[in-house]
């Protein structure tokens, strides 16, 4: 059905070149995944098959679109676009056209002829929707209603391949189920051929038949689900599984690789993984390693395309068992000390909004204690964490940081604003913003250190999180997700506060560069002996990390306790919901979509 | 990464850089600019003078290297004026939020509201014409533009957690203003400076025409324009020429600020 | 609203019946007792007439008065001229010329005339076709009074039903002249009818639209596009570019109008007679006219044009008394020299401004600056509108002015009393060098009480040399207008009285 | 808040900007140099009755305040006065040359957006092309280029040499109207195609990157469609602009009026401003600045049409 090879992706202005050598093959009615992380190539690859890189690249290789050639025929490619292959694209918040009505934008897409009258309901129904959203514009729909709207205008041309890239890495975790399970009954329904991309390989592997892992704009390995999930052939692929932090059971740590993935060119005369791989040998850098077939007899394959185990390793059949990772305990909780944090029945209603953000929260936070805030989207919990830093004012109950009465900043004198800024510090959740974009790090720490009347060793400071110091001539644009998360940390630690608050601090970062900060986060909690508010909707994270949990929704609080009793045994369906959205690698999740 | 410069941006860079030269040294480059010539009048071009002379005999050329320096102060000063008005309300508007920005908004727009042509022509008539104060009211009709320009500016970067991570440090709201959020909207501010600067080219020359600009006889462009345009058919030079150089500054300051805009623009995004 | 004519049905030949005419500015009034520009006078002389009229010497002669005798030194008595109807058909009768002259005359009267009646002590129809005005004191210049400069002779019933409204586009015009006022609107057009009862006989032109274009490369290019037949006051700056136009054809004549320096005896450093010689003889009057006005103008050796002086002296003794007249001769040596005598030896500075509708006052007044930066004397030059220019000049507050005037009456005495009595100092006062000099003033008044011409004449003179000799003023030039006639039209007579007159009727088709 | 609240909020501050502006071009006019009997007078000399008579004629020598308070009460009882220039009412004389002025500016923008849109999505959809250099140059040296003297050059160029339009005045009947007016809109809109071309570009080509255009394209949407998707949403900031040009142009005319001896209001504020003619500068003042606020209140409007989420009264989650 779609056959890609040799594909190169440049961008003649600088000559760089992003993407080489990916050839794949995608039969009718099969589902195929590309993983990797982020910058791995994996948009591209699929923008390249479908005709629609940026502006600026340029593609080389052949594509062949249901047995026809397209890569050197630009009208045959517009021709198949929608009724042979189509896209979903990963922001349900930019992909829908602003200033037209849903039903509209669905009838936009149906082939000439079609009734959009009967079509457009028949294709919302199909996604789950009533009929009604065909009358609301992009903005009055949530975020999974619209990737549920754009899924129906993917499919109104009725294609017989799917390419969804990332369809739901923006939504929250039990609408990604929702979304996740919607996509696979339709395409089970419609028998179509599916390409997802995803950088989670336990999603892949509850979701294709087939996955194919990409670093640094190269195939690395290739293989069906089942096998690739009992064995991996690449290290690569290895490290990105073991990344992956699992929610039922503690690790002592979760097993990540240092560093983050290399450009294309960087690595160009060796294997993109040689330089981060544990098992990397000599013959690892002298050339690329070519993408070979792993038979059952290890006999390498001239044939990558035929389906079967590939990988991109030199010592591919050669690869030691990887020893399973060591269980952790949770801290046993250290309820004596005073809190660090205390709040009280903290409520918040935004001006103009129809239900409260809060309704009513109490919660505290012993010294050196990591307690995690989790609920879908819209629970409440950023409004949380600005009301606990001062950047929202509550509009009651109160705010005890350190003892002292933080409610109302407006209110306090300077001194104790300043004492409450070095007591709680806070990082965000979006790496690319978190950072000015103008100033070098180096800066951005020293301003930082001095505000915290520190000596300004910014050296000391990004070696505290793992960071190497020349850095800090650095901006942020020259960073990745990775880096820039740990230098917001840094300077939120530059003063060693007390509290940290953490909004979501890894759920934008890959699961390699999670591992890390999540590591990261928990050395700096033992040295520093810093107290945690760790926000987050992924339960799996809060099982590595957090010591006690409270449960939000809805601005309410349903349930909380320690780490351990709460997720083994919850108390609430709530929390069992939420313990279910999370990929288990097996192939009955997502499950039965609701609708 | 290649730096290949476009030629129209290095056509452009080259203008800049000969009117920047002709406004910093033009009492050496052209000493006599000013010189009159009675016996000569008005004469197209020929030998000696290559874009002809006015009426009261004095070199076209000359007048425009000399020109260079009342038409790039006046209007650089115009831009740079509203540029500090606005970005400063600009800036505590978007930054503020509440009641400032909201005065602040109100302002811009009663400014907007003003038939803005109506204020330079009374205020101007009023104050008898010159240079200073077509400049300063041209300064303060501008700012308006400038403010909102920068505020949408602001506004956008204002909830960006570096902005929220900067007030969690405790930094004074000056210093996030000027030292954390003005550089990332630099560039916007800019580009706005620029389109300013065209405008005050321009404005400053229609006020020429109107009688209310710089005083008679200095050797302004606008001024030099409007003067001989009564002389349109005996030497079209004198008009076409001081026309051109307001039109090519003007524009050469605009793609090269287009250009700079997008660079900064190119360089923001690359991850 | 409509402008123009209709562009270009390319004319024929010797049949014109539309007359196409572009003013260099607008008038926002027909009524020239309303504004104070001279463009109104070229629209209100074709609809309008007074009591008596301009010869092309400069000499009165009859108009709506068949004659006219001063019974005694303070009484005129005019007859009117009989058979003549307004354009709505009312007969002229004495009633209605007392009630022109009372617009002006009567007390409280805001026009601009009134300072011309400011002498008169009663006006009174003594007859069906006779009216008598009794002056208070005597004057001489009074004769000029009921000429076009300050006379416009409506009637009656038009006052009575126009009131304030005279001049505007509703009220409009009534006159006894060969066109009537069709459509006015104010600062875009005027459109002329040909009034068939007028006693002058058949104008020439059924119809006259007067546009005003106050861009002048526009009106050039519009009598180039031959979308105009006359274009009045062509700038002179632009005469080469009009003569270039094929079969227009320019005509030239002083305008009787007067640039001059004025220095303000009153203030520092123009009190010093120094100072004032010391810039009279940096001015090149010479070059000025030849350059700036393109020769179309006269060096200005003393304030009344010798045109001026028509029915007071002859020539020859105009010529004998202007030799006798001192002058300060363009030279940069002597300017210095008296410079160097002055109480300012090192020179200072000053603003001179001039008025945005002059700019060749503003490209004189850059010769004279550039000139005075060889001696030390620094002048900024400052256009400013016309109004604010008329305000500096009523304030007395500057220390050296550009002055521009034009005469509305063909008495020597008309500028020469403004300008140099005592009487006329202080602010508001049209003496803007604060002149004072008793014995000039006394020949003034000697030559105002005077009946007898020559004695006028001679006492004028006098008072010329005298002042003369304190430079108060440094006259620049008198100048001269020039009109444009489009390939289709040309003019008979033409002079400096031209336009003073129904001047349409003079006009004809080529 | 619905839109009576709306429109209502938008008066009050029309009207407060209207008093606030005749207060200040009142005190303005009145501080200018000169006075109103030296501009009727002229040169000439006048008696000191003469000058007493005009001042009590037009109330000069009543404190301001009195005489600003005079004129407000005239307007509240909707008498704009009398102008001192032409003794016309001032209503009469704005009714003349509004329909001018209007008919220009109207003229112009349209001749602006016939232009200045499809260039600037010509040069959107060429980006980094020659087309596209092209088209941004021209834009650029449109927003530079003096009205006055544009007007100048068109008139050499098309009434002189091509002898193809008139050289001034308005013409009689709307379709001579229109040929006697095209030039001087022609003046009018060279700057406005400028602007209209940058924002208008700037805007489809951000529009064009964004996902929305490239999930369009990927469904397999046509050309046509997928442009109008991003022609649509780049819609706001060319209205922004068109907004911007429409005032702009109100205050331009001025230029071109005198240029193409138009009598629009534009040179009536000029005459009058010089002339001290109080009644009609205040007038013209407040009309323009009803006429701006008019403009301003469209464009708003305008957005609500466009932008669903304005029209809805909800902000972007
Ligand atoms: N328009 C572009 N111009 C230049 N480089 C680009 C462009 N788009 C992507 N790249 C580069 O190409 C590489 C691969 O990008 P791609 O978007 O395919 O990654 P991805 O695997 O989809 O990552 P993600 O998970 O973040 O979506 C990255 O290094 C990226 O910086
Ligand atoms: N500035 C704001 N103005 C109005 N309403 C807001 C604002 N911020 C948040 N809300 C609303 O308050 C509620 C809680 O939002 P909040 O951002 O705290 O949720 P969250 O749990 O952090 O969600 P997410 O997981 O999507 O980040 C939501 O309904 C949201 O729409
Ligand atoms: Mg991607
Ligand atoms: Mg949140």
């Amino acid at each position: 059905m779609l056959r890609v090879d040799d594909l190169t992706v440049r961008q003649p202005a600088t000559g760089r070149t992003l993407l080489s050598g990916v050839s794949f093959e995608v039969a009718p009615g099969e589902s195929v995944a590309i993983v990797g992380e982020s910058g791995s190539g994996k948009s591209l690859t699929v923008r390249a098959l479908l005709g629609l890189l940026p502006g600026g690249l340029e593609s080389h290789g052949q594509v062949v679109i249901d047995g026809q050639r397209v890569d050197d025929d630009p009208r045959a490619r517009r021709r198949q676009r929608g009724g042979t292959v189509s896209l979903l694209m990963q922001d349900p918040f930019t992909l829908l056209n602003p200033l037209r009505k849903a039903g509209r934008q669905i009838a936009d897409g149906l082939p000439s002829g079609a009734d959009p009258k009967a079509e457009v309901p028949r294709l919302l129904a199909e996604v789950g929707l009533p009929a009604e959203v065909a009358e609301r514009y992009p903005f009055q729909l949530s975020g999974g209603m619209r990737q549920r709207v754009g899924l129906a205008a993917a499919l109104a041309a009725a294609p017989r391949v799917l390419v969804a890239d990332e369809p739901t890495t923006a939504l929250d975790a039990t609408t990604q189920r929702e979304v996740l399970a919607l996509i696979r009954r339709v395409q089970r329904e419609r028998d179509m051929t599916f390409l997802l991309i995803t950088h989670d390989l336990r999603l892949a592997f509850s979701m294709c038949d087939r996955i194919m892992v990409m670093y640094a704009g190269r195939v690395m390995e290739v293989g069906r689900a089942a096998e690739l999930r009992e064995e991996q052939h690449h290290p690569y692929t290895r490290a990105l599984l073991a990344a992956e932090p699992p929610a039922d059971r503690r690790l002592a740590v979760i097993p990540s690789v240092p560093g983050s993935v290399p450009a294309h060119d960087a690595v160009a005369d060796r294997c993109g993984f040689a330089d981060r791989c544990a098992h990397a040998v000599a013959a690892c850098r002298v050339g690329v390693p070519e993408l070979r077939s792993i038979g059952a007899a290890g006999v390498p394959e001239a044939r990558p395309l035929d389906g079967g185990r590939l990988s991109a390793c030199v010592r591919a059949e050669e690869l030691p068992v990887a020893p399973a990772p060591p269980l952790g305990v949770a801290a046993t909780p250290r309820g004596a000390a005073e809190p660090i944090l205390d709040i009280r029945d903290l409520r918040k209603t935004y001006p103009g909004a129809s239900r409260p953000a809060l309704a009513g929260v109490s919660l505290s936070v012993a010294p050196g204690e990591i307690v995690a805030v989790v609920g879908e989207s819209g629970s409440g919990k950023t409004t949380l964490a600005r009301c606990v830093t001062g950047l929202e004012r509550p509009d009651s109950g109160t705010v005890l940081l350190d003892g002292g009465d933080c409610s109302d900043y407006t209110r306090m004198t300077r001194q104790a604003v300043r004492r409450a800024r070095r007591t709680a510090q806070m990082i965000f959740q979006d790496p690319y913003s978190t950072l000015n974009p103008a100033r070098t790090v180096g800066a951005t720490l020293k301003e930082a250190l001095a505000a915290d009347g520190r000596p300004p060793d910014v050296g000391a400071l990004l070696d505290l999180v793992g960071l190497d110091p020349a850095l800090a001539a650095l901006r942020p644009a020259n960073l990745s997700g990775g880096e820039r998360q740990r230098v917001a940390i840094a300077r939120a630690v530059a003063g060693e506060p007390r509290l940290l608050v953490c909004d979501e601090p890894v759920s934008a970062l890959d699961v390699s560069v999670q591992a890390q900060v999540l590591t990261l986060l928990a050395g700096l909690r033992e040295r520093l002996s810093m107290g945690m508010l760790f926000i987050t909707h992924d339960l799996a994270v809060v099982r590595q990390l957090a010591d006690r949990l409270y449960v939000l929704r809805a601005g309410e609080c349903l349930e909380s306790g320690p780490v351990q009793r709460v997720l083994d045994a919850p108390d609430h369906p709530y929390t069992r919901k939420l313990l279910d959205s999370v990929p288990d690698g097996s192939s009955a999740w997502p499950g039965q979509s609701s609708e | 990464m290649s730096r290949r410069v476009p030629v129209g941006v290095s056509v452009s860079l080259a203008v800049l850089a000969a009117v920047a030269v002709a406004a910093a040294f033009a009492p050496w480059l052209v000493p006599g600019a000013t010189a009159q010539d009675l016996m000569t009048g008005i004469s197209g071009p020929g030998p000696g003078h290559p874009l002809g002379t006015d009426d009261l005999g004095r070199d076209v050329l000359q007048l425009l290297v000399a020109g260079a320096r009342t038409a790039v102060p006046g209007a650089l000063a115009v831009a740079a004026g509203s540029m500090l008005i606005g970005n400063l309300i600009g800036l505590a508007a978007g930054y503020f939020g509440g009641w400032v920005d909201t005065l602040a908004m109100r302002w811009a727009d009663l400014m907007f509201s003003l038939p803005a042509l109506l204020v330079a022509i009374v205020v101007a008539g009023v104050l008898g014409g010159g240079y200073g104060p077509a400049i300063g009211v041209l300064v303060v009709l501008f700012a308006p533009t400038d403010t909102r320009v920068v505020r949408g500016a602001v506004l956008e970067q204002r909830h960006r957690p570096y902005i929220e991570a900067a007030l969690l440090k405790n930094l004074s709201s000056w210093r996030i203003m000027t030292r954390h959020i003005w550089p990332n909207i630099a560039s916007v501010a800019l580009a706005s400076a620029f389109l300013n600067f065209a405008y005050a080219l321009v404005s400053l020359s229609s006020l020429s025409f109107l009688g209310l600009g710089v005083p008679a006889g200095s050797p302004d462009w606008g001024r030099t324009l409007a003067d001989n345009r009564t002389q349109l058919l005996a030497n079209p030079w004198a008009v076409v020429a001081p026309g051109l150089a307001i039109i090519a500054t003007a524009a050469a300051l605009n793609i090269v600020g287009d250009w700079l805009h997008e660079r900064v623009d190119r360089r923001g995004r690359t991850r | 609203a409509c402008g123009s004519t209709t562009p270009a049905p390319r004319r024929q030949q010797g049949s014109v019946d539309v007359l196409r005419v572009a003013l260099p500015s607008s008038i926002g009034s027909l009524d020239a007792g309303k504004e104070a520009g001279i463009m109104n006078y070229v629209v209100g002389l074709l609809v309008q007439e007074a009591l008596v009229g301009v010869g092309q010497d400069g000499s009165l002669h009859p108009s709506l008065a068949e004659s006219w005798t001063r019974k005694d030194a303070r009484t005129y008595v005019y007859k009117l001229r009989a058979g003549v109807t307004f354009s709505d058909g009312a007969p002229l009768t004495a009633q209605d010329v007392v009630a022109s002259l009372n617009l002006h005359a009567k007390k409280g009267s805001s026009t601009a005339f009134a300072y011309a009646y400011a002498n008169v002590d009663a006006i009174e129809a003594t007859g069906p076709a006779e009216v008598t005005i009794t002056l208070k004191s005597p004057d001489a210049s009074f004769a000029w009074t009921p000429s076009p400069g300050t006379l416009l002779v409506t009637s009656e019933k038009f006052i009575e039903a126009t009131g304030e409204r005279i001049g505007t586009p509703e009220g409009k015009l009534l006159g006894t002249g060969p066109y009537k006022v069709a459509e006015f609107a104010p600062d875009s057009h005027v459109t002329l009818e040909r009034n068939d009862t007028w006693w002058g006989g058949r104008a020439p032109f059924r119809q006259i639209k007067i546009d005003f274009i106050p861009e002048e490369s526009t009106r050039l290019l519009a009598m180039r596009g031959e979308q105009v037949d006359v274009a009045l006051n062509v700038p002179a700056e632009q005469l080469d570019q009009w003569q270039t136009i094929p079969d227009v054809q320019l005509k030239t004549a002083a305008d009787r109008s007067l640039v001059t320096l004025a220095f303000n005896t009153a203030k520092k450093p123009w009190d010093d007679v120094h100072v004032r010689k010391a810039v009279a003889h940096a001015v090149d009057r010479e070059g000025i006219v030849r350059s700036v006005l393109r020769g179309h103008g006269t060096v200005a050796t003393t304030i009344p044009d010798p045109a001026q002086w028509g029915g007071v002296l002859d020539q020859a003794e105009v010529t004998s008394l202007y030799a006798s007249i001192p002058q300060y001769e363009f030279d940069l040596a002597k300017a210095k020299a008296e410079l160097a005598q002055s109480a300012t030896p090192g020179g200072f500075s000053d603003v001179l401004t001039y008025p945005s509708s002059g700019p060749q006052l503003g490209r004189a007044a850059l010769t004279l600056a550039e000139n005075l930066k060889g001696i030390g004397i620094t002048l900024e030059v400052k256009e400013v509108p016309l109004e604010q220019w008329i305000a500096d000049l009523g304030k007395h507050a500057s220390g050296i002015y550009l002055g521009w005037y034009f005469a509305t009456t063909g008495d020597p005495a008309e500028y020469v009393n403004q300008l140099l009595h005592g009487s006329a100092t202080g602010a508001n006062g049209t003496n803007i060098a604060e002149y004072d000099n008793a014995e000039v003033t006394r020949l003034l008044d000697d030559a105002k009480g005077g009946t007898d011409d020559a004695v006028r004449g001679k006492s004028l003179g006098e008072a010329l040399v005298k002042a003369a000799a304190d430079v108060p003023y440094q006259p620049l030039w008198w100048g001269e207008a020039a009109t444009a006639f489009g390939k289709a039209v040309t003019a008979d007579g033409f002079g400096p009285y031209f336009f003073v007159g129904p001047w349409a009727s003079k006009v004809a088709a080529r | 808040m619905g839109w009576a609240g709306f429109l209502l909020r938008r008066f009050a501050g029309t009207a407060a900007v209207v008093l606030l502006l005749s207060v200040g071009v009142f005190l303005l006019l009145y501080l200018a140099p000169g006075s109103i009997q030296q501009t009727l007078l002229g040169t000439r000399p006048a008696t000191a009755e003469t000058i007493a008579a005009i001042q009590a004629r037009h109330h000069l020598n009543d404190p301001v305040a009195l005489q600003y308070l005079r004129w407000f009460g005239d307007v509240l009882r909707g008498d704009l006065g009398t102008s001192i220039r032409t003794g016309m009412p001032v209503s009469d004389m704005l009714g003349q040359r509004l329909p001018l002025t209007l008919a220009l500016v109207g003229y112009g923008t349209l001749l602006a957006a016939l232009a200045g849109i499809p260039l600037g999505v010509l040069g959107a959809l060429r980006r980094g092309r020659v087309t596209d250099r092209l088209v941004v140059t021209a834009g650029v040296v449109g927003l530079s280029a003096p009205p006055f003297a544009v007007g100048l050059l068109l008139l050499v160029v098309f009434a002189l040499w091509l002898g193809w339009f008139p050289v001034y005045g308005t013409g009689q009947g709307a379709g001579d109207q229109l040929w006697h007016l095209t030039l001087p809109a022609a003046a009018l809109a060279l700057g406005a195609v400028g602007l209209l071309i940058r924002f208008g570009r700037a805007a489809l080509v951000r529009e064009m990157e964004q996902d929305y255009v490239v999930f369009a394209r990927a469904r397999g949407l046509s050309g046509p469609l997928v442009l109008g998707y991003a022609m649509r949403n780049s819609l706001v900031p060319i209205l922004t602009a068109a907004g911007l040009v429409v005032t702009g142009m109100l205050a331009g005319t001025v230029l071109v009026e005198v240029t193409f001896a138009l009598p629009g209001l534009g040179s009536l504020l000029v005459d009058s401003v010089t002339f001290k003619d109080v009644p009609v500068v205040q007038a013209l003042a407040l009309l323009l600045t009803v006429l701006i606020s008019g403009v301003n209140l469209l464009v708003d409007i305008g957005y609500s049409i466009i932008d669903p989420r304005v029209r809805l009264g909800r902000s972007v989650s």
